[in-house]
């Protein structure tokens, strides 16, 4: 869209998810956008990125995306596997994850993510698959980064259930738990962050070509927006070529 | 103690209907065979224990076999919902399913207890989640620094069965790659089957992070080449993600679900005839569309 | 994050007068060169930890560096008991040595909460034992059986130094054989420093039970070959069970001892020296008799 | 002694407690004595015996005995080798053990058994290793052989420190101990065995040669004696065969 390279709004989401990881830092990825941010990251200015996924594999360095959090792949080129217990106990719990990436059924202007029901526990409209690894991660994690798409459906003013802990349902802070929890939430449209005061999500940037509008649109709650808000920088066109790249092989090695 | 068995022997002869029972694997080693046999032994009110209840649990809930669900993360890995399950909790169909629901961290803590011989395991966890409300988990204070921690309770299942690559002929257990909680799972069961791709002289154990059970800790083997298709067992198969992205089609609708399991669950004696008809792909639509 | 230095500059920078530091290994790959790089650098008022303190605590006990020891079994193994570490218990020489004293079990314990963030760790024990009244432990209550099990505070040691057989190039550390209780001693620590037979492009990963402590677990690593004498290094070396014998003649008498120490750790340069010096049977008679 | 053959006081003990041993069972063995019986019953009527060394090796056989617990060969003769945390908790506290093996510097008429201090816990006249994993053993184990020598010293009415716990101090019971406690204690001169009623130590057996009147001046309590008193059979000629071999092959082993 920018100077001719064109690119999608996921990729938008994608490399800038993948900027917010510095060299070095140790990372818990889930399947999905945050594990091709992770290691879109990890192939370009993050290349001794360590990341950890649930199913136990430590310093994994894949070829290709993962399709479930346990393929072969991330096993077969990790520095060591262990066990589930020990991935939650010795290592997410001790403290040793730098960033956590989570994603989210919805997520409310306190950073709140609920992966549990949408409606009631007893009797919910719709079943989703439940916490898995996050509500510790949120916890444990140094610092947690959101990524999901923006839309009303998924941004909304309370969550029908807080599985996973961001400042409190009254936004009340991080009641004791080690981590800093939601630091930045990652949007096809833009990005937010927690006001340090009221830790409540405003828009700090935008991502090129979009309209504050859409933002506030696609918020349930009446979206803050930064007397600074940012611009995105555009994809470069090495990053786009990276990610593409991973895509593909990835594509071609899922469906071979 | 491991005895050499067939699948459909140690399912009926160790897995009575309402007993609780963990079929293990973290997307690796996941022992469909073995389900697909509860599934055609139509096994009745089963408390059913996971922590990533997949594909072979939605089967398994949509078949009606299961009175209760003990899990922390029920989804399709990498495609979406497990629509069986939804509607199992969502519409009670084919019957209620009673949800026992943890986070990860819980549930391998909680096999870690058992596995220990102790009544409950502790945890930084569950503080600030819904979760609280709707699971059994407790604070308890540390009797030293005054902190508090979350405390679950050890979780033991009757019957826990896994996929394993080898075993020898005393009854090793030997698997490696992705290894999981099941470790943790089989030493907390009072039970234990082990289906395995192959039953070797000596097991391989050339490679980092091999992991064995004694034969003394497992109580029956059976050997089902294959058996955790469409999931994989390192070394011998490939995960089968074609299969998990129709499953999506298959298990959204009911009908559409029980053709397919009369075909090849039911229809079938055994996994062989499963794993032949999965190879013709023109079989599938067949099914579905029949 | 690991740093390539040498034991000289690990211990000179991290080891600082009055810290904690455990040292661990269970019989295999006890880290001697660095225990001996201790007592040439002269430290005070250390608070040793060890599950197992054998020669290696006996020689800095008996040298004063120890204020206080953490333990669960002080011999000499296969051989009997310990002298320095008795003289500094019985008769306070040469300085009293407080002690902080648990099982095996609750060491290990103690470790694993440490490597785990927790506050504390629970386990089956203690009941019974006079050790509950002169040791921190306490009772707790199970929330949902009332069950009482034994809690022990988490061991977070400031420094952990332990002997591996290899390092990678990037500071990855491998061992294997009987591995202990090392991973969690170093998890559990603030610093973690590790003396290596061989600096190697690969480790070798090829064997059960390989243990590997990521390149940024690890805060400095030596390269000390044979650094683990007279306890050995799988693969690398050999138990001088010999030397375990002579010790207890050595150490049994006060002077001895001082005169070991001087001939065999601070007259020399580095561990080098010494296993120079053990190669030479004759020395020891010489150094004894002078 | 017996029909030409002649053997040790000390071998006596050690083919009684191989004797002990049921094929297929499952034990915790410690250096020495028992590490000998332990063998001795694997290379004669129990082949399938399960040795665990709480250096964490399971299934172990080794050709020669381990001068200490955590001898390579230990390592490479065994199964598997699990972490000393693992071993504790995965498989002695799990219940897993049919039998453990302790010895002691004093055991009293309760079985309770002392391995820390002779005198004062603060001012102790000898300063002894102190428990490793004997408490848990204690506890935990099916059921526990102990082994050790028959002298006065020894055998006191109370040791001065409970490192153990049989049947406790005034031979209450076994406090809820998952274990059945302390059911042999095997001496160089006989086999004591706790009252089902009131858990004192009585000798149940004497070896041969050996005069009860000699066990009652080695016992610093009063011996109660069974009234159907029997006699240990002495050493066969293949058990007394087998333990030589093994500590000749060790002997060389371990002087080389």
């Amino acid at each position: 869209m920018v100077e001719g390279v064109s690119y999608t709004a996921d990729e938008m989401m994608t490399v800038t998810a993948a900027r917010h990881l510095r060299d070095g830092q140790v990372c818990f990825v889930g399947i999905g956008l945050p594990s091709e941010a992770a290691n879109l990251a990890r192939l370009t200015h993050a290349p001794n990125v360590v990341l950890i996924y649930e199913s136990g594999t430590i310093g994994t360095t894949p070829d290709v995306l993962p399709l479930s959090i346990g393929d072969g792949e991330l096993a077969e080129t990790a520095d060591m596997v262990v066990s589930v217990p020990e991935v939650f106990s010795y290592w997410l719990q001790a403290g040793r994850i730098d960033v956590g990436f989570l994603s989210a059924a919805q997520i409310d202007r306190f950073g709140n993510l609920n992966t549990t029901v949408i409606g009631r526990y007893d009797q919910p409209d719709v079943r989703l698959p439940g916490a898995g690894g996050a509500p510790e991660i949120a916890s444990s994690a140094r610092e947690v980064i959101v990524m999901l798409r923006h839309r009303r459906r998924a941004f909304v003013p309370e969550v029908d259930f807080v599985t996973s802990v961001g400042f409190g349902r009254r936004g009340e802070g991080r009641g004791g738990h080690r981590g800093a929890g939601p630091t930045v939430v990652i949007t096809d449209l833009g990005v937010l962050q927690p006001d340090p005061q009221t830790h409540m999500l405003r828009l700090v940037a935008i991502h090129p070509g979009v309209d504050v509008e859409q933002a506030r649109a696609e918020t349930g709650w009446e979206l803050e927006v930064a007397d600074d808000l940012g611009v995105t920088e555009p994809p470069t066109s090495e990053e786009l070529a990276v990610l593409r790249d991973l895509k593909a092989r990835t594509e071609a090695a899922h469906s071979a | 103690m491991a005895e050499f068995t067939t699948l459909r022997e140690a399912v009926a002869d160790l897995v009575p209907d309402g007993v609780s029972v963990a079929m293990e694997g973290f997307t690796h080693l996941i022992p469909f065979a073995a389900g697909h046999e509860v599934i055609r032994q139509e096994k009745k009110d089963l408390t059913l224990i996971r922590m990533t209840p997949d594909v072979i649990y939605d089967q398994l809930i949509g078949m009606g076999c299961a009175r209760k669900l003990v899990f922390s993360w029920g989804g399709n890995p990498g495609v979406g919902s497990l629509h069986r399950f939804r509607d199992a909790v969502e519409n009670g169909y084919p019957r209620p399913l009673e949800l026992e629901e943890h986070s990860h961290a819980g549930m391998a803590t909680r096999y870690a207890a058992g596995a220990s011989g102790l009544p409950f395991g502790i945890l930084r966890g569950y503080k600030g989640s819904d979760l609280v409300q709707h699971t059994t988990v407790a604070q308890i204070e540390c009797p030293f620094t005054g902190e508090e921690v979350a405390a679950v309770p050890a979780l033991n299942p009757d019957v826990t069965i896994i996929h394993a690559q080898q075993a020898d002929r005393s009854g090793n257990v030997g698997l490696w790659g992705i290894t999981g909680v099941q470790r943790e799972a089989a030493l907390a069961a009072t039970t234990v089957i082990v289906t395995v791709e192959e039953i070797v002289d000596e097991l391989d154990r050339n490679g980092p992070n091999h992991v064995m059970l004694p034969h003394w800790t497992v109580t029956a083997i059976a050997p089902v080449p294959g058996g955790s298709h469409p999931s994989y067992s390192l070394g011998y198969s490939k995960r089968d993600n074609r299969f998990y992205t129709e499953w999506d089609r298959i298990s959204r609708d009911p009908d559409l679900f029980r053709r397919w399991v009369e075909a090849y669950i039911l229809d079938q004696e055994d996994f062989g005839g499963y794993l032949r008809m999965v190879q013709d792909s023109a079989a599938l639509e067949e099914v579905l569309g029949g």
